[in-house]
């Protein structure tokens, strides 16, 4: 069989849903800030996959400009993530979300 | 005749002396400036009256101001100008009320400087009285319904203001607030005639002359209105009919019989029995006879509506006998005295009613001052007795020469010498239909003999009355020093001895003969009618005989010192006059008893009940208007609201989402 | 066809950045400056990028098409709607300097930070609205994204911060993710990364259009601040100090806003049908969310939150009407939605700035702690009572006289049902900001008076200023409603 | 163009400006803001009576409404539809204006009772006038909504923070259903302009044709929101609960200009724009009146709080002139307008006297009172006047506002009218009732130290009874001004 759009497009929304799974369900922050980062993947495989099989309208590579950008929007975003996570554990000494959630309270 | 504008000042003195009266600090300069400007207009009123007097074939003469006006643009309902004026009219009828109601204001205002001197509402009764005064004289000499109406309402109002006098007692508060509401009923009943002649007739006013000296023919003028109401019955007044005379003319009735205290409405004037003598003189002598007068403004209406003239007879002869039944069973000597003055409207409005002009509004006339005599007199003998209870009192003509005097001289009057009896049978024997022709038989019949048992127990009333308080000798009662019944201070006596000479002047007057010259180029005299004058004289007899078999003091040989007790005894005998009383006349009473009762029991336990349904409804008001409801209706209302909304946006295309 | 210099199309962003970078420089250059230095460096950048938008408008005084400048064919353009959307957000940010330093007062070290932090966002926000393709617009979204959070951290004085950035940050990139699938899978489609082709493709695979339209949507809720992603505005209010947060919520509602604009309006139209069935779905729900939270609200600082999403559902209003009307008229959709936009940024910045006048002042956040505010300080109560009712929509302030605009463009264009439940929740907003206000006033206070004397006067006449623009702008809404008109045009 | 109008409406907000900055610490300072106030309010009323006796002469000589007062400023016009800053007065407005300035003038005299937080009092009050003033002015949709809704917050603070026990909820309850008319306000503007697809809310503007559905919902829509705040009967028990919990110089306001401002939103929207919805569903109208006046005549009988009972008076009161509305016909209306005068005043003087009877006696309660003549005659004096020009005797106010209600009435519904007049019954039953259960009967002791009216309860009850003579007795130099307004009402019904 020939890996075409479809194959792309499904393992790309496979990622996504992991990664938000991941999201709710996660309870440590960093697995939160991981599935974070899956999010993101999940988008840039599904465009690389289009960029290669597609013929781009324009002859610019704009697909590829677009999932470098969303590679750095991850790495920026996700290493973010960590430092909160890293001053939140400093902090309160916990690293739970519900539990960070009650320090709110 | 520019000399008529003076009857401005008829209403107007007294407004200007009840204002003034508010600067003096001294009540008693206060009430002395009110009792002069009243004596002034009363002048003036009378001046008046002796030039109409000259004139009385003369059409009457109209001064009018405009008190607001506005043209309605929707001509298919209002085709009229809407055009409310205030003024006077001279006229021979109202010239002669206009002095009679001066005269009476004047006379118990005199009488009240002596009769209330001490006592709490002093300097308000007299203002409030001249006010009063003003509203009664400018309704006697309004040209127009609008006018009327103003004036009805303002002695309304002047009325309460007199009968609340005695505020400090909680029952006399209730009657004041009685007062008002029932007469309130009757300026309900008067504005929607207004307005419903108004409707009527503006389409006819409108295609009218305008008289000399105004903009339009006021559609609520008088003499606009006959005009009407003449060529409504030719048909030829778009959208009025006999139908709409005849709602008119019962609702013009209904406002008279509320004013002129008939049965049962009499409980307004009863009502007003329990506040001061003064108070109860104006409204029986001021305010009560204006219902009459409001019929005679309006004759031509009740005239021409068919049916209405002796449905009126017959209440007013009926009313009267129910009142004078139970003027005759009463102790209490201010009921008595309100019966007799209902009676005597009632009597007057039977006359009315048989197409008597003349001879009811003689009798309104005469009644304006008989009723001042009489109440004044009573006033003085609750003075001089201490009580109300005409059994507690007696021995007056001993002791209280002078006002019994003119008890018994208004007794004479009352009993048929003063003529209503005579001019109610006449104007009842001759029946003249003034639509035309004559009314039917059985009407006439049931207004006669209605009218008979009236004045016999006219008469009766007025013998008991007299001979009960003026015979015999004073009722010895605890606490009451019976030896020093004296006559009163002459303060009190003067006005009773000038209201006794007026009231016989009005009398003789009217006696057959004379043209009514007071009721102006309306000739229309009943003439001498034997039959009236006998049946009158008999029920005179009838009257005044089982008076003197029952209540004169009994057979006390030393009453009549002059007839001997053989001749006494053979006369009795020789006549079976005892026979005649227990067979005749005690059903009679019966009768009166049984009326009495249904008055105590039926008429006034049906105002209360009245006012306790309405105070049984608002407890059920009070029950739902508790939050919850109110919560209900505003959720209710939100629902509405958005229904609405939403069924309008579902019409007007708005609800679905608009995709491009 | 570009009138305009690419260097001065381009110095709005610039200065905000190089302003940024000097104050970083300073900072790490010489340390021995007084902190307060950095802020008048970012004014005086804003400044700059004003005056910038400003001559880049008087260039454009006789373009009809409002289109100043396009580069990189079609990927940034700079017309009047980004140029209103520039001035909007440089207002927003000095205001902020202005009024924020009792926030930075207590982390020095961090100053310079900060207002970096507060220019690149500003950037960010205008660079959203400038942008015109998927390229830029993703780079927009995530360091606006990214830079927000990062204030909401840096400014943190208990954990509270962290925790409530952290919420940011994860709603904020799912949004973000959600919106880059979107954007990947019409890509996709389209082959193309020009929003404006999506258009001419709707008809080719409706489903994937459909789903990457409603993906891209779903994210920008989270920027905006409404219904399904917004956790982390009300987390944000109460959480971060005010003078920050008032920041972070208007600019990220700017950007928003300019985002759904350009991302719906100029790029799909009215040719791709499905968002225009979503938005007003959205608008729907997240209008009844937003306003019934505000009824159940107790502290005051969620609540304004509320009422600032409730508001930016209402947004959303004008966002849906801007073909023609019900009448042959073209609709004023886009002119209400600017017009509310600014009014909104403003009363969003001075109700915070309020708030964290009082915040300094020591008075507790809990709603209850408010009650008879007007015997302690009645300036305060004053400034509350105006912020709170304009955000509400109480009549007459700006806040409703902008609903009215946005319901009246709603109505016009066959929305009516939507328009209902605007002017439901608007009962619903307008009693719970009565309520507050009844709480200011009513209640006799029992604690003792205070002074707003702890903030700097400039601080103070700001937020006052701020606060006024909420009754100002009734009177001259015709200015704000001609400008709006112009930045409206090109999108039409 | 004349800048008067404006000056009415927007001096007392001037003024409320400047006491804002004045401080209250003694009550010498307190007294200053009192007069700043009072200063506000009477250049107002002053201008307004000078400028209203003008009109009379201009618009009675025959000038019409056309361009007599008026101010019209372009306000926004970017925008789908065209608003105007747009103020006029025509002679349906100069009497209401009238007694608006005076009530309010008379509420910020009654402030001198009035000792914590005057000036946070003054300034509302003063806020409160500007917005009645402006919509009674405004003649534009957008205009007269926003100054519709300016009502909203001062009257509920002033309700909630000077009212009694209970106030809260009172407040509570005119908070509630004023927001919902003000919204369904806003939803009738937006389906006058939008929905009709008019470029311009002027009311001047000759507006396009509604669907039937549009406009029977605008109707209906306008109906509810004025009916709220006119207190008509399903919709008055918020008027009930703020009239007996309020302190009196706000109840006098309320009952005074709140009521009669729905009844001219009736006139001036749900009327003029609506007219064949109004002329269609006018017998539902005059049934609600029916209803409402005995509702209110009856409602009024069992009250034990002399308030609670002016309030059910003001629902008989305002029922009259929803037949009136019900009825349309020219006379009706103008006896409308001048029952709404004349209710003004009668009820704000209702008001204080019943308010100065419950700070004598220090009860609510009707049973509680009694034989108060005795220690005030003239307190009871004030209070026979504004009864009896409840009740419409005549040379008082109510004399020819009833009767020309009636008048007008009468052609068109003839039983509602008939039925109507014959609640007057209960009403002058229930008034008079009142005044024996508290101003007659045996004086009791425990009031013998009541002292009778102060000199403050005169300042502001006389003019009151001098604005009642006035009106009743050249009731002829008003009417053809009303008429003048009315007209405008009147020619759209008959084209409509």
């Amino acid at each position: 069989m020939t890996i075409g759009q479809g194959q792309y497009a499904l393992l790309g929304a496979v990622v996504f849903a992991i990664g938000l799974y991941g999201v709710l369900a996660r309870r440590h922050p960093l697995g939160v800030v991981m599935a974070l980062g899956l999010l993101f993947a999940a988008p840039v495989i599904t465009l690389a996959g289009f960029t290669n099989v597609t013929q781009n309208v324009q002859q610019l590579p704009l697909g590829g400009a677009l999932s470098v950008m969303a590679i750095i929007a991850t790495t920026c975003a996700c290493s973010l993530g960590f430092a909160l996570v890293v001053l939140l554990w400093r902090r309160s000494g916990r690293a739970d979300v519900d539990a960070l959630g009650d320090v709110e309270g | 005749m520019a000399i008529y504008n003076a009857a401005w000042a008829i209403p107007l003195l007294p407004l200007l002396g009840a204002l003034l009266s508010f600067g003096v600090e001294s009540q008693r300069r206060a009430a002395q400036m009110c009792v002069v400007f009243s004596g002034l207009s009363f002048m003036v009123a009378a001046i008046l009256l002796a030039v109409r007097a000259t004139h009385a074939s003369a059409g009457p003469f109209v001064s009018l101001v405009t008190f607001f006006s506005m043209l309605p643009p929707e001509g298919t309902i209002f085709t009229s100008q809407f055009q409310a004026q205030v003024g006077i009219q001279v006229d021979a009828l109202s010239a002669s009320f206009a002095a009679a109601i001066a005269f009476a204001t004047l006379l118990v205002q005199a009488y009240a400087l002596t009769a209330m001197r001490g006592e709490a509402g002093f300097r308000r009764f007299f203002w409030a009285s001249s006010l009063l005064a003003v509203g009664t004289i400018g309704f006697v000499l309004s040209p127009n319904l609008f006018d009327s109406l103003i004036m009805w309402m303002g002695a309304t109002a002047g009325l309460y203001l007199l009968v609340s006098l005695g505020w400090q007692r909680s029952d006399n508060a209730l009657r004041a607030m009685r007062v008002m509401v029932v007469l309130t009923a009757g300026d309900i009943a008067l504005t929607l005639g207004v307005l419903f002649s108004w409707i009527k007739f503006g389409a006819f006013s409108s295609l009218l002359a305008a008289p000399v000296g105004q903009t339009i023919a006021d559609p609520f003028s008088f003499n606009v209105i006959s005009q009407a109401v003449v060529s409504t019955t030719h048909g030829s007044v778009a959208g009025a009919g006999p139908r709409a005379l005849a709602v008119m003319g019962i609702v013009f009735v209904v406002a008279a019989l509320v004013r002129s205290a008939q049965f049962p409405f009499h409980l307004w004037l009863s009502d007003a029995a329990g506040a001061a003598i003064p108070v109860l003189a104006l409204a029986a002598a001021t305010v009560a006879p204006l219902g009459l007068f409001l019929l005679a403004r309006v004759y031509p209406v009740l005239a021409h509506a068919p049916r209405v003239l002796p449905v009126l007879a017959l209440v007013g002869a009926v009313s009267a006998v129910l009142t004078a039944a139970v003027g005759v069973t009463h102790r209490n000597v201010r009921s008595i005295a309100v019966c007799a003055v209902v009676s005597e409207l009632g009597l007057g409005l039977a006359a009315l009613g048989m197409g008597g002009y003349s001879p009811g509004l003689f009798i309104a006339f005469t009644s304006v001052l008989m009723s001042t005599l009489l109440i004044l007199v009573i006033g003085n003998l609750i003075r001089v007795y201490r009580t109300d209870d005409i059994f507690e009192m007696g021995g007056a003509w001993p002791k209280v020469r002078a006002t019994s005097t003119a008890l018994g001289a208004w007794a004479l009057l009352a009993c048929g010498l003063g003529l209503s009896s005579y001019f109610a049978l006449s104007a009842a024997f001759s029946g003249a239909d003034p639509a035309g022709g004559r009314f039917s038989a059985p009407e006439r019949g049931a207004v006669t003999v209605a009218l008979v048992i009236a004045a016999t127990l006219g008469a009766l009333l007025a013998g008991r009355l007299l001979l009960t308080i003026a015979g015999g000798a004073v009722v010895r009662r605890r606490g009451f020093q019976h030896d020093r019944v004296a006559d009163p201070e002459p303060g009190l006596r003067r006005p009773v001895w000038l209201a006794l000479v007026a009231a016989v002047v009005a009398v003789v007057i009217g006696v057959p003969g004379l043209q009514f010259v007071f009721y102006g180029n309306r000739h229309q005299v009943i003439g001498f009618s034997v039959v009236a004058a006998l049946v009158a004289l008999l029920t005179l007899a009838c009257g005044v005989g089982v008076a003197v078999l029952l209540y004169a003091p009994a057979r006390r040989a030393t009453a009549r010192p002059w007839m001997a007790p053989w001749a006494l005894r053979a006369l009795e005998e020789g006549l079976y006059v005892e026979w005649v009383t227990q067979s005749a006349m005690q059903p009679l009473l019966v009768v009166a008893s049984r009326v009495s009762s249904f008055d105590d029991q039926v008429t006034a336990s049906l105002a209360a009940s009245v006012g306790e349904s309405a105070d049984l409804a608002a407890g059920r008001v009070a029950t739902l208007e508790k939050t919850r409801s109110a919560r209900y209706l505003a959720g209710g209302l939100i629902v509405i609201a958005v229904l609405t909304l939403l069924s309008v946006l579902a019409a007007t295309g708005h609800l679905w989402v608009h995709v491009a | 066809m570009n009138l305009t210099p690419l260097w001065l199309a381009l110095l709005p962003e610039t200065s905000l950045v190089v302003a940024a970078a000097v104050s970083a420089i300073v900072s790490l250059a010489l340390p021995q400056l007084r902190p307060g230095i950095h802020r008048w460096i970012a004014c005086l950048g804003l400044v700059i990028s004003l005056a910038a938008c400003g001559l880049v408008l008087l260039s454009l005084r006789h373009v009809l098409s409002g289109v100043a400048i396009t580069v990189s064919n079609g990927g940034f353009v700079v017309d009047s709607f980004a140029l209103f959307i520039a001035i909007l957000a440089c207002v927003t940010a000095l205001v902020t300097c202005l009024i924020s330093d009792t926030a930075v007062r207590r982390i020095p070290s961090r100053m310079s930070a900060f207002y970096a932090l507060v220019l690149v966002a500003t950037a960010a926000a205008e660079a959203i609205a400038a942008q015109r393709d998927m390229v830029t617009f993703f780079i927009a979204l995530t360091l606006l994204l990214v830079s927000l959070v990062a204030l909401g951290a840096l400014v943190k004085t208990d954990p509270r911060g962290g925790v409530s950035s952290f919420e940011h940050l994860v709603e904020g990139i799912v949004g973000t993710a959600a919106a880059l699938y979107g954007l990947v899978l019409l890509y996709g489609v389209t082959g193309s990364t020009d929003l404006a082709a999506v258009a001419r493709a709707a008809g080719a695979a409706p489903g994937a259009v459909a789903l990457g339209v409603g993906l891209l949507l779903l994210g920008l809720c989270a920027t905006l601040g409404i219904f399904p992603l917004r956790q982390w505005v009300g987390r944000v209010a109460s959480s971060v100090p005010a003078g920050a947060a008032g920041f972070i919520l208007a600019m990220s509602l700017i950007g928003g806003g300019a985002a759904l604009a350009r991302v719906t309006v100029s790029g799909f139209g009215p040719g791709v049908g499905i968002w225009r069935w979503l938005v007003p779905i959205i608008a729907a729900v997240a209008l009844a969310h937003a306003s019934l939270n505000a009824l159940r609200e107790t502290t005051i600082s969620r609540l304004l939150a509320q009422l600032v999403s409730a508001q930016a559902a209402m947004l959303l209003l004008g966002l849906i009407a801007f073909t023609t009307g019900s009448r042959a008229l073209p609709a004023y959709g886009m002119t209400a939605f600017l017009a509310a936009l600014g009014v909104t940024a403003i009363a969003t910045v001075a109700a915070f700035g309020v708030l964290a006048m009082l915040q300094v002042a020591g008075i507790g956040d809990a709603i209850g702690d408010l009650r008879g505010l007007a015997h302690r300080s009645a300036p305060a109560a004053l400034m509350l009572t105006i912020a709170i009712a304009t955000l509400a929509g109480v009549p007459p302030l700006a806040g409703f006289l902008s609903r009215v605009l946005l319901i009246a463009s709603a109505t016009d264009t066959h929305y009516g049902w939507l328009a209902i439940v605007a002017i439901a929740s608007t009962l619903l907003t307008i009693i719970a900001a009565i309520r507050c206000v009844g709480l200011f006033y009513a209640e006799a206070g029992s604690e003792a008076p205070f002074t707003l004397g702890a903030t700097p006067v400039i601080s103070r006449v700001v937020a006052g200023a701020a606060c006024l623009a909420g009754v100002v702008l009734v009177v001259l809404i015709q200015p704000l409603l001609a400008v709006a008109t112009a930045g409206a045009g090109p999108l039409r | 163009m004349s800048v008067i109008l404006s000056a009415i409406v927007w001096t007392p907000t001037l003024f409320a400006v400047i006491a804002l900055f004045l401080p209250e610490r003694d009550e010498e300072e307190r007294g200053r803001v009192r007069t700043i106030a009072v200063v506000g309010a009477g250049i107002s009323f002053l201008v307004t009576t000078l400028f209203a006796v003008l009109g009379q002469i201009v618009l009675a000589a025959g000038g019409g409404l056309a361009g007599a007062y008026q101010e019209n400023h372009a306000w926004f016009w970017n925008f789908l539809f065209r608003a105007y800053y747009d103020l006029t007065a025509d002679g349906m407005t100069l009497p209401l204006l009238v007694v608006t300035t005076t009530v309010f003038g008379c509420a910020i005299f009654h402030s001198w009772k009035i000792h914590e937080r005057v000036r946070l009092y003054v300034i509302l009050v003063l806020l409160l006038e500007t917005a009645v003033n402006g919509v009674l002015c405004s003649a534009d949709f957008v205009l007269f909504a926003v100054f519709w809704g300016l009502l909203l917050v001062p009257m509920y603070l002033l309700i909630r923070v000077w009212g009694g026990p209970g106030a809260r909820r009172a407040s509570a309850w005119f908070a509630g259903f004023h927001t919902l008319s003000f919204v369904m306000i806003v939803a009738t503007v937006a389906i006058i302009i939008v929905a009709a697809g008019n470029s311009s809310s002027a009311m001047t503007a000759d507006l396009k044709t509604f669907s039937v559905a549009a406009e029977t919902a605008g109707f209906w829509l306008s109906f509810a929101a004025f009916g709220i705040a006119m207190a008509i009967f399903p919709l008055h028990t918020w008027m009930v609960e703020a009239q007996s919990k309020a302190s009196p110089g706000v109840a006098a306001i309320l009952s005074g200009t709140m009521l009669m401002l729905g009844a001219y939103g009736m006139m001036r929207i749900s009327l003029v724009v609506f007219p064949s919805a109004a002329h269609y569903y006018s017998f539902a109208i005059t049934g609600l009146a029916v209803v409402g006046a005995f509702w209110g005549s009856i409602g009024a009988v069992r009250q034990d709080e002399l308030r609670r009972f002016i309030a059910y008076m003001n629902v008989a009161q305002m029922s009259m002139v929803l037949l009136a509305i019900g009825a349309q016909t020219s006379v009706a209306l103008v006896g409308a307008i001048l029952l709404l005068a004349a209710h003004g005043f009668a009820s704000a003087m209702l008001t204080l006297v019943s308010g100065a009877v419950e700070e004598r006696t220090r009860t609510t309660s009707i049973r509680a009172m009694g034989g108060l003549v005795a220690q005030a005659p003239r307190l009871a004096g004030f209070w026979l006047v504004a009864a009896f020009s409840v009740i419409g005797f005549p040379a008082l106010a109510g004399f020819t506002a009833d009767f020309m209600v009636f008048a007008g009435s009468f052609p068109a519904h003839r039983i509602a009218t008939v039925l109507v007049m014959a609640s007057v019954i209960i009403t002058t039953g229930g008034l008079l009732w009142v005044a024996n259960r508290v101003f007659f009967g045996p004086p009791r002791d425990q009031f013998v130290r009541v002292p009778d009216v102060s000199f403050l309860d005169l300042t502001v009850l006389i003019p009151l009874v001098g604005a009642v003579l006035l009106f009743g007795i050249r009731a002829g130099a008003i009417v053809p001004v009303i008429s003048n307004g009315v007209l405008e009402i009147t020619t759209r019904i008959a084209s409509g």
